[in-house]
């Protein structure tokens, strides 16, 4: 039993990405912090009430779900793409998504080419054990181009090669290639090509058959949505907590209908994860957002409301 | 009679000559030169392509060095310095990389306001291991400890050490060369102690649960000790359950007791923030410890006339050596947990050490066994004669010898364990060399330096494990004058 | 080459055993013991009673079984039939009762096979600390008084390799005798020394001789065996051919192949 | 007690350590099961058989994305080997040399060998791997540079060899006259010209052979040994001119085509990076193992040669090789092993070896993680035995025999 | 340790040379020459001239340049002032010629160097067949009379390993015959040897000086060169001291160092 075990250690195993910043990556004093590290410190927040009580595992595009499955980590938070054999073949459930993304290519201008069909022949920097291994595969066998792959174990390792012409083009998930242009010495000498040739609903993945623990992560995750949805920020939740009359807001904050029972979490576990790094408009504006040296836009990940797909059902 | 008579045959000298000096080309520079480097077409070629060699790689690298830039704030600043400096399109080093992130690749994010820990403790390393390493000679000794003493009070100074433990760490540093001098024996319970406290100092926390577990190594010698005179056998087996015993179920019961008693805990330090040279040395420190024994161990097995305590030790030490560490590391680090009990998590460092360890120790086992075969069979022949059973032959005669042939290879085996620590990477952990330098580089101020972080590494890397090769050969050179 | 004792008075060497009690108390007995190597039978029914205070000289053509016997004593080679019982002790395959034997009986080797990582001190003090539980102090009073009978006690401070090969083979004899032992077992202990040095080992076995040690010896040493055996016996293929007083087997061997053996090893 | 008696002692231990150890196992592998059935996983390797799914830029059988997990794994198998023994070869020769420079009169040279060794024994083999690596891509021209009329970069050796910071695109032979190619099954298939090649070479080796045999006979029978090099040479040279004739070949020299060059065999540095850092790394341990071996050698055993009469070249061939070698060969072996197993750090440069193929991507698509490390480690468990085995036969073949 | 050779008959022991044709030709002469080891001067304006047939034995404390000497006459070791001519032939730094006075000159050290990896009848044939390009049958029909005449045929097929010392080295003086060599070289072939074995060897010896041929030996067996020697050269600090026929040498030494050195490896 996950719950109890994190309880019992007193500390949330988390695994997340070895260092892509806005993601998750550790400063020079070994701060994690990012976009996937928030989903983290949520979790710990609800289940411990202590966003500080995690131990970022780092992992590899190899070693994550291994982690993950020998129960060496709790969470994987780690931009991983939800499949269908992942999700069970694997024995991974894939329990919130957090990031629609899809996968897009990121060429020097200086290459002359404005479209990923252009690319035939070319030579392309691509992560092991990915997804984005397996589409790109499908996608120049589907385009019948052929390219010759530059298998790189990190995106640190990626953007050597990619920067030094080791290879023509470098393929991840679109926010990541925005992440790591926006890292470059002179971002403006490098283009994200138009054609995003795969879905890539990034999500937080627990151990399958453990419904309970997937269902803490998954509705600690969706309370950061829905909190943005009434606007609850981190500066207002208080306020919040005592004075708002939206039904649905108090039974988010547990002031009325113990929803935490349910999940074996006290009343207030969704105010400390909302507590921890804000809602999810504030923790993508902080860690990835049009502010950030990241520049993503909200896109598909605006709420519901604002044409997005961000969607939490009902907390009642 | 032959027709050399005695007249012709007879010779006596009678002046001796002195001895006059070698003809002008058989000394001085220029000989040296023409014997050294020019004797012969096939050395003079070889000269020149040496020189030509070295050129080529002074050359090349030589401007790099020179405009070497130490203060900056990233690496685009340390280009514009170089361009200003030493014209436009001059490549140079920025060692402002290491000198502003040279924390990360020596202590990880161990925090900062804790570094004279790690320090300390490197410290006492050398206090620990001069009774074991330079054990006959009381001048080496000394300027070990002092130079022990003096770098690592001044470096924890410098590192923001807190007056108390600056204190306790010069008294003890104090203590240690009075003992040095007057009692060496003693100094070796320091070393005995030193596992708890290096890891108390590394970890924190309660400073009894270290104690407690050295203490199970003083039950099992008390153990042995107590049986030692029905059977050797019965007291090794005896003194493992006791060990076994009091790890399992008196420490953890005496620990919070004690704790409660007297609280001895300092801060804690996760190991998520070991990383660099500090994880290394943890690694290879603890590794180097505990593989020696477990070698000799393994082989002993190895040679022993029971075929299946021989086979399980042939079959260990050859699925070990079989297989490559990063293997290994990868089961530690993740498959482990299929194979204890559901719901074990121990931490991964003792993880990453325990498999390196076992690693070493397959390596020390057929070092170890190599230096057991060469002794001769009248040795133990002696020792059986003499009434020593084999615990006591083993201990007394055989391993004294044995070990000491299987220096070299003992010590290689240690540095070779030492550069394999930087593997750990591959399993997550931030090992000083890939992990530190990718993590340095990722961020946007370091972008795009390579050789730096490397260089800075690889520098300390042979420091180190040069040393060691070299203490290998002062060893051995002291071992061929004892016999 | 023939030896000649100075130690003994003149007027009792030649082969005469020396006057003394009644040898009567058995301190070694063998009965009808063989042993196997493989499918080699390199002991056959050997029976031989060794009386405490006898000295044995075993002499025999080389690969006879000389060594393998006296090794049988200590265990230090399992016999696979008949019965050896030391000093009242029967060796069967109880590990008690051969590290009783082992301390109560001495070995001296061809090849000394002193511990050459430890001191001449250490070597005679290692057994008795470790096995009979002496304190320190004890071990190294009596070690330095077998060293003064050996006559090298100004070298034990030194370690073995700087010592000559009659040196070392005394330091040998020395720490057998620290475990005050009651049996001294001989395996031609002068084969590998040369000849000046020789002389003193022997000198000294004689005086271990003279104070009534019980001592089964492998030698081809004619003039000690005549100086101071109470016994010679002579083997050949495995078993005892012939045993006598060694005035008796020098001058008058009975059997053809030690009349043989006695012409080529006093011929050179 | 069981104990104390010597002959039932042996058997009392190894009992107890047979129960105590497969009491371990049973725990771990009760574990183990447990833990698995906890997941709803279980344990059989049909994932072999399924599409991989994934591209290997560097391949020697034939292998697409659709080619099973098990065809993936055997690739990135012949990519270890690969590597392994062409590391070993040059990793012999660097060592060979640098042990013999190390102890030539030269000083300077033995310097700089000296330096060489140590520098490359007392520093992790991953540095020199990622080192080696940034070298290439960082200080040689992307394939771009090969472009336009006035290009930044020039191909080297008369235009055939185009050094990038990707690959060493080389050129590749072509046959004019083809005969088709023989299927050896699980789509692999030879080229007929190749196989005649290698035939040739056989044959060409064994003939030299026999002509060595006849001249040790005319030695023997004569005393003088008949010159054999010129009919050795002849016996390599007609028959591949010969056949050289009939095939017909022609070079094909790589050209920028595009992103990249083509035409002629691209080399990808991953490879040559990990090729090179392997065997100049070993190539240290080695030239230690070979100065070991000369050394091992006494003045005496040349000296004594010299005094015969024999020549400085005889005295080397027969007098102090055939002694040195006994030496070096044990040691050399077990660093060909250590040379195969550090292969597996090809994961610092991207290289698709058995690590990175069932033990890096076939494990994480199918999550398959037990099945594949246990795959994985047996077989480089059987490659140390094989290399280990072959180690064992020459020392017993070689052992001087002694008294 | 005196030795007395066996294998001469008796009347010709004692020191005098054995009455044999002139010797007349030069087989070795060495004129003036000096040798230095980096700024040392090993051996000084060293003058000898060694007649065919002529046994010569070189005396000398440790480290008076014995070695050096007889390793300059085949030129192990390079002389740097001064001739050397052996049987006609110069040395020079020309291959050549030291290729073939190496050929005509046998050498036998004091540690045998026998190679460990060839059987002794190898060992034996390894120079006939590759330097003298003898046929394989010959040069083993040469080995074997060789074996035969140091009387170990028997060994031919095993390692040198496998032999005592005194055997290996008999085997070195034949592996050294087996190029027929006109003069022979010995460096202390017996000092490394245990003292049985001493005589074996020096038997050898003396059959070959028997022979006649040319032998110049580094030894300090004065019964040796009291039996064979023509002349007994004495050095000291790289000179020659003295020179003169045994029996006068040994008698009536002149120069005070030889008389010490005489009263010293006499004396024990
Ligand atoms: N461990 C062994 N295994 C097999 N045979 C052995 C072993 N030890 C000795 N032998 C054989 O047993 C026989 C007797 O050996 P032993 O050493 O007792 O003879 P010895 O009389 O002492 O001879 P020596 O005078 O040469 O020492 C010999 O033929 C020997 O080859
Ligand atoms: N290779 C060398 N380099 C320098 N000095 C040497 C060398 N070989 C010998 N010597 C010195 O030359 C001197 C003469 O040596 P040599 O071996 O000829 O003496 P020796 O008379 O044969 O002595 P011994 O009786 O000990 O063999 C000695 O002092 C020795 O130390
Ligand atoms: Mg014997
Ligand atoms: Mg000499």
């Amino acid at each position: 039993d996950t719950l109890a075990d994190v309880k019992a250690r007193g500390m949330l195993n988390c695994g997340v990405n070895t260092g892509l910043v806005g993601f998750a990556a550790p400063d020079a004093n070994g701060n994690w912090q990012g976009f996937d590290i928030a989903v983290c410190k949520a979790v710990a927040a609800a289940v411990l009430g202590d966003a500080s009580k995690v131990k970022y595992v780092p992992t590899t595009g190899q070693t994550r779900f291994t982690a993950l499955s020998s129960g060496e980590v709790d969470v994987l938070a780690r931009n991983s793409t939800v499949t269908f054999s992942r999700d069970t073949d694997l024995k991974l459930d894939f329990v919130a998504i957090n990031y629609y993304d899809g996968q897009g290519f990121m060429v020097p201008k200086s290459l002359g080419v404005t479209s990923a069909k252009e690319l035939d022949g070319a030579t392309v920097c691509i992560q092991t054990g990915t997804t984005t291994e397996l589409n790109l595969a499908d996608y120049f066998r589907a385009n019948n181009m052929k390219y010759q792959p530059v298998n790189i174990d990190s995106n640190a390792e990626g953007e050597q090669q990619y920067l030094a012409g080791a290879c023509d083009a470098y393929t991840t998930d679109a926010s990541g290639l925005a992440a790591t242009r926006a890292a470059f010495a002179n971002p403006d000498d490098h283009i994200i090509l138009p054609e995003i040739i795969s879905k890539e609903p990034l999500a937080v993945a627990v151990r399958h058959g453990d419904n309970n623990w997937g269902d803490i992560v998954r509705w600690t995750f969706f309370a950061l949505v829905a909190a943005e949805e009434y606007g609850i920020t981190s500066a207002n939740l208080d306020e919040q907590a005592n004075t708002s009359q939206n039904p649905e807001v108090q039974r988010l904050l547990g002031k009325t209908d113990d929803l935490g029972k349910m999940i074996g979490l006290d009343a207030e576990w969704a105010k400390r994860a909302i507590a921890a790094s804000g809602n999810y408009g504030e923790i993508f504006n902080a860690t990835i957002g049009e502010a950030t040296p990241i520049k993503l836009a909200r896109g598909l990940n605006a709420q519901w409301t604002q044409g997005g797909l961000m969607y939490a059902p009902p907390f009642r | 009679m032959s027709e050399i008579h005695a007249q012709t045959v007879q010779y006596v000298r009678d002046t001796m000559l002195p001895p006059a000096p070698p003809p002008n080309r058989q000394s001085g520079p220029v000989l040296w030169l023409r014997e050294n480097l020019f004797s012969g077409p096939l050395n003079i070629a070889l000269t020149l392509l040496g020189l030509a060699a070295i050129w080529y790689l002074v050359s090349s690298i030589w401007p790099w060095i020179a405009h070497s830039v130490w203060h900056a704030n990233s690496l685009k600043e340390c280009r514009g310095i170089i361009a200003a400096t030493f014209g436009e399109g001059t490549t140079g080093a920025c060692w402002a990389l290491v000198r502003e992130r040279w924390s990360q690749f020596v202590f990880g994010f161990y925090p900062s306001h804790l570094w004279w820990r790690p320090v300390a403790a490197f410290g006492f390393l050398f206090v620990a291991l001069a009774p074991v390493l330079f054990s006959d000679s009381r001048g080496i000794r000394r300027w070990v400890l002092f130079l022990a003493a003096i770098l690592t009070v001044w470096i924890m100074d410098a590192l923001g050490a807190p007056t108390a433990p600056l204190t306790w760490v010069a008294a003890i540093m104090m203590l240690a060369w009075l003992l040095s001098e007057f009692r060496p024996s003693l100094l070796l319970v320091m070393t005995g102690l030193y596992p708890a406290l290096g890891v108390w100092l590394l970890w924190g926390g309660s400073l009894w649960s270290p104690i407690v577990v050295m203490l199970g190594f003083g039950v099992a010698y008390a153990v042995y000790r107590a049986l030692e005179r029905t059977s050797s056998l019965l007291a090794v087996v005896g003194a493992i359950a006791a060990a076994v015993a009091w790890w399992w179920w008196i420490g953890p019961w005496l620990v919070p007791r004690l704790n409660q008693t007297v609280d001895l805990a300092i801060t804690r330090v996760a190991s998520d923030s070991f990383g660099g040279f500090l994880l290394s040395i943890t690694i290879g420190v603890s590794g180097i410890a505990m593989s020696l024994p477990l070698g000799i161990i393994l082989a002993l097995a190895r040679r022993s006339d029971l075929p299946l305590v021989k086979g399980f030790a042939v079959m260990f030490i050859e699925f070990i050596r079989g297989v490559p560490l990063i293997a290994l590391l990868f089961v530690a680090s993740l498959l482990l947990n299929y194979f204890l009990p559901p719901g074990t998590n121990f931490d991964i460092i003792l993880r990453v050490i325990i498999m390196v360890t076992l690693f070493a120790a397959a390596y020390m086992a057929e070092v170890i066994r190599g230096g057991l075969a060469a002794l001769p069979k009248g040795q133990y022949e002696a020792a059986d004669s003499l009434g020593l059973d084999y615990w006591k032959a083993q201990r007394l005669i055989i391993l004294p010898q044995a070990l000491k042939i299987s220096i070299p290879g003992i010590v290689s085996t240690f540095i070779g364990m030492f550069k394999d620590t930087t593997l750990v990477t591959f399993v997550g952990l931030y090992d000083p060399l890939k992990a530190t330098a990718d993590s340095v580089r990722a961020s946007v101020a370091w972008k795009g330096t390579y050789w730096e972080p490397y260089i800075f590494t690889g520098a300390i890397f042979f420091i180190l494990c040069f040393g060691m090769s070299r203490y290998s050969m002062y060893l051995e050179q002291r071992l061929k004058r004892e016999n | 080459m023939t030896y000649v004792p100075e130690a003994l008075p003149r007027t009792q060497a030649g082969g005469q055993p020396l006057p003394r009690e009644a040898l009567t108390e058995t301190a070694i007995q063998i009965d009808r013991m063989n042993k196997w190597y493989g499918t080699f039978h390199v002991l056959r029914d050997i029976d031989l009673h060794v009386a405490k205070g006898e000295r044995i000289v075993i002499a025999g053509p080389s690969g006879s079984g000389k060594s393998t016997l006296i090794r049988c004593v200590n265990r230090l080679e399992e016999h696979q039939s008949g019965r050896i019982v030391v000093d009242g002790i029967e060796l069967t395959s109880d590990i008690k009762n051969i590290d009783r034997v082992r301390s109560e009986v001495g070995m001296v080797f061809q090849h000394f096979n002193l511990f050459p990582h430890l001191t001449v001190l250490e070597n005679c003090t290692l057994a008795p600390i470790w096995v009979r539980r002496l304190p320190r102090r004890k071990a190294e009073e009596t070690a330095m008084r077998f060293l003064e009978k050996v006559r090298i006690p100004e070298q034990a401070g030194k370690y073995p390799g700087q010592l000559s090969g009659g040196q070392q083979q005394r330091v040998a004899i020395a720490r057998s005798l620290c475990m005050e032992p009651r049996i001294m077992l001989f395996d031609e202990p002068t084969s590998a020394l040369d000849p000046e040095m020789i002389k003193e080992v022997l000198d000294t076995m004689i005086e271990l001789a003279e104070d009534g040690m019980t001592m089964l010896c492998v030698t081809h040493e004619m003039g000690f065996a005549q100086a101071v055996a109470d016994r010679v016996i002579f083997m050949d293929q495995g078993q005892i051919v012939e045993q006598n007083t060694p005035k008796e087997f020098f001058e008058n061997p009975q059997s053809e192949r030690t009349k043989l053996f006695l012409s080529q090893i006093l011929g050179h | 007690m069981l104990i104390n008696d010597r002959r039932y002692r042996g058997y009392t231990i190894q009992v107890v350590v047979f129960i105590l150890i497969m009491a371990a196992a049973w725990w771990l592998i009760g574990n183990t099961i447990e833990n698995l059935s906890r997941l709803g996983k279980d344990f059989n390797f049909d994932f072999l058989w399924k599409r991989a799914g994934y591209d290997i830029p560097q391949v020697l059988i034939p292998y697409t994305a659709d080619s099973s997990h098990m065809r993936a794994a055997v690739v990135g198998l012949l990519n270890t080997l690969l590597v392994a023994v062409l590391g070993c070869i040059t990793a012999t020769i660097i060592g060979v040399t640098a042990g013999v420079l190390r102890l030539s009169n030269n000083w300077l040279v033995a310097r700089l060998m000296t330096i060489y060794v140590e520098l490359f024994r007392n520093i992790p083999l991953l540095l020199w791997i990622l080192v080696v690596y940034a070298v290439f891509t960082e200080s040689l021209p992307a394939p771009r540079a090969y472009s336009g009329a006035d290009p930044a970069a020039h191909m080297i050796l008369f235009d055939s060899i185009a050094l990038t910071n990707r690959y060493t695109a080389i050129p590749t032979l072509n046959l004019l006259h083809s005969h088709g190619s023989l299927n050896i099954g699980w789509g692999v298939t030879i080229n007929w010209a190749t196989i005649a090649y290698i035939v040739v070479l056989v044959l060409a080796i064994l003939a030299h052979r026999a002509l060595g045999r006849w001249a040790r006979a005319r030695q023997n029978l004569t005393g003088v040994r008949p010159r054999t090099w010129p009919i050795s040479a002849a016996l390599f040279v007609l028959p591949l001119v010969a056949l050289w004739l009939y095939f017909g070949i022609e070079v094909v020299r790589p050209t920028l085509k595009g992103f990249n060059f083509a035409g002629g065999v691209n080399v990808h540095n991953a490879l040559v990076a990990l090729w090179l850092a392997l065997s100049l790394y070993t190539g240290a341990f080695i030239a230690e193992i070979v100065r070991a071996g000369v050394l091992a050698v006494s003045k005496g055993q040349s000296e004594a040669s010299y005094a015969l009469g024999l020549s400085r070249r005889r005295t080397m061939s027969l007098v102090v090789l055939p002694q040195a070698l006994r030496v070096i060969i044990p040691p050399l072996i077990s660093q060909f092993l250590n040379l195969t197993k550090n292969s597996s750090l090809a994961i610092a440069t991207g290289y698709m070896d058995l690590k990175a193929t069932l033990g890096g991507t076939t494990l994480n698509q199918t999550g398959r993680e037990l099945e594949s490390m246990v795959l994985m480690m047996g077989i480089y468990l059987v490659l140390s035995l094989i290399i280990s085995s072959a180690m064992n036969l020459f020392n017993a073949r070689v052992r001087l025999r002694e008294r």
